[in-house]
C-alpha cells in the first residue's frame, strides 16, 4: 500500500470523490489555482474548473451560508476554512443553520456539507492560527465532527464526510498535515463516523484522544514499554461527536487507569465530557482519578519560539503524565 | 394561460403580460391571506395560540413577486411575515393553520418552529429559521447549484429592512454580485424592525447598496402590485438571462405590531398608523379591477364567503389536530438510516 | 429588604450603575423606548437619553465589536442580545476579539465589557428562543460567565460584571424573570465572580448547577426532605467561568453523591466538566457515579407545547433522579 | 509648524497646507518603511524570524493618511501591512525589529502576537489580531465614546479590499452612518487578497458602498501621496465638523507575494508586477521633492545612511533581547488584582 502524508491523503479523498460524485464541489479562500495556503486543493481547479474548486471572496460566514444553500440544492459542497481559527464569523451559520436544518423541518431538508478546517499549534503562527476550536461546536446536536490522526483515518473519513448526510465539521491538524504519513489505500473506501479505534493494546494504562497528541503518545508509549514494562492501550476517538461510548466504556475497563489527551484548552474540552462519561458509567472500575493533559486554559498560543513550545503538548509530556498514571 | 376581455392590452396588468385571471387571482390570494392574517390575530388574542406574526399589509407585494416567479423551477427564500408569498406559491391555508397551532400534520416543520417559519421541498420553499438574514446566503447557494447544473432556476429570498443589516446581507449579495448568479434579494422595508425606526437602522437606501456589489437595485412602491410585478418579472428576465442578482427594495409599513407581545404604541403614534392604513394596497387594487370590469361587489362577496369558509375550516383542522408525540419530536437530528446505512 | 424579581433586579443594577458611573451605558436592538423585548431596559432610554440607551441597528456583530471598541476607548458598555440565540453571529467578536484583547496586548489594553443575553426555553418561543449557549463559549480563555438563578445574585452578579475588568457574558433565565422574585437590598452590593453558593445544606446528595434548574432542585428537595427524609445539599455556581473549583469538590465530598444540573444540551455541557473536576480530585471520595440530568442533546426546543414541556427539566424528573441517587 | 521655502503655496503640498518640512518628512518615513521593511524580508529568508508580511508599495499612502490624522487625540486601527503608517504615528524602527523577533520588549504584543499585528495605546493605536476586519467596528466603538465623551476624536481603520467582504466591514459602516460618527474607513485595495484577485472578491466599487450607509466614499491614487493626503484631510474635517463617515478607497497593488510563505507566480504573471512595480510612489514623490528644490542626492545618501544605521541597531537589538519568559507567557489571560482586589 503506497504510503501518504496526511494532507495527501485529504487531497486525494477530494479528488477522487469529485471524479465519482458530480454533486461535490470544494470551495474558500484561495481553495482555487494556488490550492489553498497548506496545499490540501492544488490540483483540483486544474482538474475540476474554477467552479468546482472555488475561489471565494473573503467571509466566511458566507462560505458556509452558500455551501448551506448548495447543499441543500442536492450539491455536496466541500467548504474550506483557511484556519479553523477563521471559522468564527461562520458559527451562526453552522449553529443555527447547518445543524438544525434536518431537525426544524421534521426531515423534509437536509444539509450534507462539510467544513473542512486546519487546527493546532506548532507552525509559529500566533494567537490566531493556532486554536483548536472543537469546545466551541462540540455539543451542538446536528453536527458531526471528525479529527483524524492518521493519513489512513484522514482519507477515510473524510470520504465518509462528504457521503454523509448531516453536516460534518473536519478538524484537520496542521501539524499532522507533512510530519504524519501511512499506508492509505488507493480507490475508495470509508472509515464510519462515530467510531473510534484502538491505536495500541495495553493493560497498565489507557490513554484517549484524537489527533496529533496521539503520537506523542504513541512515542511514549514506546519508551514507557521498553524502559518501564508498562504497556499503554490507546485509543484514538477519531470522531469527536458523536463519541463512541463503548469504545471509551471499554477502554477505560480495560486497564482502570485513564489519561485523557487533546491539544485543545482543558477547560471544557471534548475530554470532559469522556470523563464525565467515564465518571457516570464506570466510576467503580477505576484505579485512578482521571486525569487530562490538555492544552492549558491560555489562548492559544503565543508567537515566540519558547512560549510556543510551552503551551504544546510533546512526548516527555505525556511521557511524564503517562508513568505517574502507572505508577498511580 | 390566453389573454381574455376587451380591455386586452389597454390595461395595466395585460401590458405587463397578466392574464385577466393572473389578475383576479393575485387579488383572491391578497384577500385570502388578509383574511387568514386576521383570523390568525384572533386566534392569538382568544388565547387559542400561543404565537403569531402578522404580514398585514405587505400582502399586495408579496402576491406580486409571487406571480413574477416560476413555481415550477426556482427555489423561494421568504421570511416569517411571507404568508400572501407561500400562500401564492402553492402552501394552503389548511398548512398554514396546522403550523399556527404547530401540530404535527404542520409541513413546514410539524409544530417544531414558530408559524411564520415556512419550509416545503415540494413548493420549493426552502426551510428558514429565526436568526434573521442567514437565508441569503442560502439562495445564493441554490442559485449557485442552479448555475453549477445548468438548471434555468432562479431564487428569490425575502428579509426586512432592519435584517439589511446583518452581515449575512453584505456577505451573500457580494458572493452573488461576483459570480453573476440568478437571485433576487428582496428587502420588504416596513420602516420598523420591532421598535427601531428605519432611520435608527440606516442612514442609507437599501436599494442603493446594490451598487456596491456591481448589480441594480430598484425601490418599489409596495402598495402598487402591479408595479411590483414588473419590477420583478424584469428582475426574473434578468436572472434568467444570465445577468445576474437584483436588489429590490419594496417599500411598505408594518401596520400591526411587531409580534402578538409587541406594544406599539410605546414607540409609535397611532397617527402615524393610521396614515400607513389609508394607503392599503388591496382596496386599491379591488378598484383598480372594479374599474376595468374584472370585480365587482358580488364577486366580492363570493370571494370572502369562499375565503371564510375556507379559513373556517383550516381553523377547525388545525385545532383538532394532533401535536407530534414527544418521542418523535427526538427525531430526525441527524438522518435516520435503516440497517443498510441508508437514509430512510 | 424588598422583594424584586428577577428582570427588576437586572434593571436596577443597570440603572443604579448609570446613575454612579457615567462611563456605563447600554446597546442592542429595542432596548430604547421599547425597554427590550423583556423590558429588562425599561426606562433607561427615559432617565438616561439615547446615547445612554441606545438602539442599535439589528447587527449582533457590530453590537459587540461597537461595544468591545467602546469598552477598549475607556467606556462600560453593557451589550444585550435580544436572546441568547441570536449572540451567534457575534461569535468571532466575543471569541476572537473580546476574549483576547487583554492577552494579545501584553495588558497594554483591556476590554471590560458585558453582553446580557436571555436563555433557556419555556416561553413557547420554538428552536430559536429557547436554547443555552453556554457550552459554545464556555472553554475560551479570557471570558467570564455568568448565570445567576435568584434576584439577589443577578443585581450583584451584574455590579460586578460591569466593574469587572474583563469581558463577562451574563446568562440570564428568561423563565426567572417574572417567575422568581427574592430579597434584593438597595444600593450597591456585588455578588463576586467565580464564588459558588450554598444554597442548601443536606447531608444526602448534592446537586451542583446554575440558573432556573436549581429552583426546581430545591423544591423537589423539600419534598425530599419532607416525604423522605433525604437532605440534599444544593450548590449554585453562578459562575461558570472560573467555576469554583474549591466549592465543588467540598459540596461534592460532603455527600459523596452528586448531580449535576443544567438545561443546557447534556453532552459537551458545562456540568461535563464539573463531573470531570471531580472525577479528577475527589474520585475515591465518591459512593456513586456522577450523574447529570440536562438538556437533551436535541435542540432546544419545539415550539408545540407537549414536546417543550418534555424537553424541558422540572422539578418531578429532578426529584426522581435525586431520589435515585440518593437510594444508590 | 509654518511654512518656509519660496515655493510656499505654489506647491501641491503647501496649498494643502503642508509645510516643507512635513513634506520631506513624509518621504523619509516612506523610506524608512521600505527599508525597514525590505530589511524583514532579509531576515525571513535567512531564517533569522519566523514570519515576515510587507506593506511594500503602499508606503506613500500610509504615510499620507497618517499626516492627515491629529496623533494627540485620533485613535488609529491599522492593519498587518501598515508599517508605514504606524512609524508615522510614532512607532519606532526598533520596536517593529522587537516584534519581528518575537521578544518581549515588544510593546505591540511582547513577542505574544504575529509581527504586522500592532497596539500600543500611548501612540494610541489599537490592538489588532488577525481575523480581518474585525477592527471595523471597534473603531466604530472609540468614535461612539468620542461622541459620547464629547471629544474631537477621529478613528481611522484600514482593511484590504478582500476583507471589505466580510460582514464586520458592513455592520460597522453602517452603524457609523446611522450615528454619523467620526470615522475613517480606508480600504487599501491591493488588488489581491492573497491568491484572489479583486474580480473575485467583488463586481462592485469598494468605494461606491458608502452610498448604501449615507456616507461619502471616494477613490484614490495610493501612489499619490499628496492626493491621498487631500482627501483624508477633508475626511477628517468632516468628522470633526460632525459630518459622520467616510470611506476611502486607496487604489494600490500588492508587489510581493502575500506573506513569506506564497509563492505568487502560481497566480499571477511576473509582467503584472513588474508593470506595477514600475508605478512605485516612493521615487515618483522623491522626483516632485527634488523638482521644488526640497531633496536633492546628498540628502538621499545621508538619509540612506541614517535609516541604515537606524535599522541595523534595531535589528541586532531585536535580535539579542530576550523573549518573554514561558511563565510570563501565560499571564494576562484576565486582569491581574492585588491583595485590594484593585487592578494591577
Ligand atoms: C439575528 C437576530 N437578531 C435578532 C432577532 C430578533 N428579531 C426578530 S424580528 C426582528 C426585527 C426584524 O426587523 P426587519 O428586518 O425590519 O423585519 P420586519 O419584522 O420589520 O418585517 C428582530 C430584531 C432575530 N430574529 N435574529
Ligand atoms: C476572517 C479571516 N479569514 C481568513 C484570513 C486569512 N487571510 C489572511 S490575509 C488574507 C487576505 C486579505 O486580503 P486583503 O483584505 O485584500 O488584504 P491584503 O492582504 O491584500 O492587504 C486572508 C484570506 C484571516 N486572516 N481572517
Ligand atoms: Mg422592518
Ligand atoms: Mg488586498
Amino acid at each position: 500500500m503506497p504510503v501518504l502524508e496526511y494532507i495527501e491523503a485529504i487531497r486525494t479523498a477530494m479528488k477522487e470523490e469529485m471524479e465519482r460524485d458530480s454533486r461535490v464541489f470544494v470551495l474558500g479562500e484561495d481553495v482555487g489555482l494556488k490550492g489553498g495556503v497548506f496545499g490540501a486543493t492544488k490540483g483540483l481547479q486544474q482538474q475540476f474548473g474554477e467552479m468546482r474548486s472555488l475561489d471565494t471572496p473573503l467571509a466566511e460566514s458566507a462560505i458556509a451560508g452558500v455551501a448551506i444553500g448548495a447543499a441543500m440544492a442536492g450539491m455536496r459542497p466541500v467548504a474550506e476554512m483557511q484556519y479553523s481559527d477563521f471559522m468564527f464569523p461562520a458559527t451562526n451559520q453552522i449553529i443555527s443553520e447547518a445543524a438544525k436544518i434536518r431537525y426544524r423541518s421534521n426531515n423534509d431538508w437536509d444539509c450534507p456539507i462539510v467544513i473542512r478546517a486546519p487546527i493546532g499549534a506548532g507552525v509559529f503562527g500566533g494567537l490566531y492560527h493556532s486554536q483548536c476550536p472543537e469546545s466551541v461546536f462540540f455539543g451542538t446536536p446536528g453536527l458531526k465532527i471528525v479529527a483524524p490522526a492518521t493519513a489512513y483515518d484522514a482519507k477515510g473519513l473524510l470520504l465518509a464526510a462528504i457521503r454523509d448526510p448531516d453536516p460534518v465539521l473536519f478538524f484537520e491538524n496542521k501539524k499532522c498535515y507533512r510530519l504524519i504519513a501511512d499506508e492509505v489505500p488507493e480507490g475508495e473506501y470509508t472509515v464510519p463516523i462515530g467510531k473510534a479505534s484502538v491505536m495500541r493494546e495495553g493493560s497498565d494504562i489507557t490513554v484517549i484522544g484524537y489527533s496529533m497528541p496521539l503520537h506523542f503518545a504513541m512515542q511514549a508509549a514506546d519508551e514507557l514499554s521498553r524502559e518501564e514494562g508498562i504497556e499503554a492501550h490507546i485509543l484514538d476517538l477519531r470522531t469527536i461527536q458523536p463519541l463512541d461510548r463503548e469504545a471509551i466504556l471499554e477502554a477505560a475497563a480495560r486497564t482502570g487507569k485513564v489519561l485523557i489527551v487533546h491539544e485543545d484548552n482543558k477547560t471544557g474540552g471534548v475530554g470532559a465530557e469522556v470523563a464525565a462519561i467515564i465518571s457516570e458509567e464506570l466510576l467503580f472500575d477505576l484505579d485512578a482519578p482521571i486525569r487530562r493533559v490538555c492544552g492549558p486554559d491560555v489562548p492559544a498560543t503565543v508567537f515566540n519560539p519558547p512560549g510556543e513550545k510551552h503551551f504544546m503538548l510533546n512526548k516527555d509530556k505525556l511521557k511524564a503524565a503517562m508513568l505517574d498514571l502507572a505508577r498511580y | 394561460m390566453t389573454q381574455s376581455g376587451s380591455v386586452k392590452n389597454h390595461t395595466r396588468h395585460a401590458a405587463l403580460g397578466l392574464t385577466d385571471e393572473q389578475a383576479v387571482r393575485m387579488y383572491e390570494l391578497m384577500q385570502l391571506a388578509r383574511k387568514y392574517d386576521e383570523r390568525g390575530q384572533l386566534l392569538q388574542r382568544a388565547g387559542k395560540v400561543n404565537f403569531n406574526i402578522s404580514g398585514i399589509n405587505q400582502e399586495p407585494s408579496q402576491v406580486a413577486m409571487a406571480f413574477a416567479m416560476d413555481t415550477e423551477r426556482d427555489w423561494f427564500l421568504p421570511y416569517y411575515r411571507d404568508y400572501a408569498f407561500v400562500l401564492s406559491v402553492g402552501m394552503t391555508v389548511k398548512e398554514l393553520m396546522l403550523a399556527l397551532f404547530g401540530k404535527a400534520e404542520d409541513p413546514n416543520s410539524a409544530g417544531r418552529q414558530l408559524p411564520g417559519h415556512f419550509g416545503s421541498k415540494r413548493l420549493r420553499i426552502v426551510t428558514g429559521s429565526s436568526p434573521v438574514t442567514t437565508q441569503v446566503p442560502h439562495a445564493v447557494g441554490f442559485a449557485l447549484a442552479a448555475k453549477m447544473r445548468g438548471e434555468n432556476s432562479v431564487s428569490l429570498v425575502s428579509f426586512g429592512e432592519g435584517s439589511s443589516n446583518q452581515g449575512d446581507f453584505h456577505e451573500g449579495c457580494n458572493f452573488a454580485g461576483v459570480m453573476k448568479l440568478p437571485v433576487i434579494f428582496v428587502c420588504q422595508n416596513n420602516g420598523y424592525a420591532i421598535s427601531v425606526p428605519l432611520s435608527k437602522q440606516t442612514a442609507g437606501r437599501i436599494s442603493d447598496r446594490a451598487l456596491g456589489y456591481g448589480f441594480p437595485g430598484f425601490q418599489v412602491d409596495g402598495n402598487d402590485p402591479l408595479e411590483v410585478y414588473r419590477v420583478f418579472k424584469e428582475a426574473h428576465d434578468r436572472a434568467l438571462a444570465g445577468e445576474g442578482p437584483t436588489l429590490i427594495e419594496v417599500v411598505t409599513y408594518r401596520v400591526t405590531p411587531h409580534s402578538a407581545s409587541d406594544n406599539d404604541l410605546a414607540y409609535r403614534t397611532k397617527e402615524e398608523v393610521e396614515h400607513h392604513r389609508a394607503k392599503d394596497g388591496i382596496p386599491a387594487y379591488r378598484r383598480y379591477l372594479t374599474d376595468i370590469g374584472l370585480w365587482n361587489d358580488e364577486k366580492e362577496q363570493e370571494l370572502l364567503a369562499r375565503i371564510r369558509k375556507e379559513i373556517d375550516e383550516a381553523t377547525e383542522y388545525g385545532e383538532r389536530a394532533p401535536f407530534q408525540s414527544v418521542e418523535d419530536a427526538f427525531r430526525y437530528v441527524y438522518a435516520e438510516t435503516d440497517e443498510a446505512g441508508e437514509v430512510r
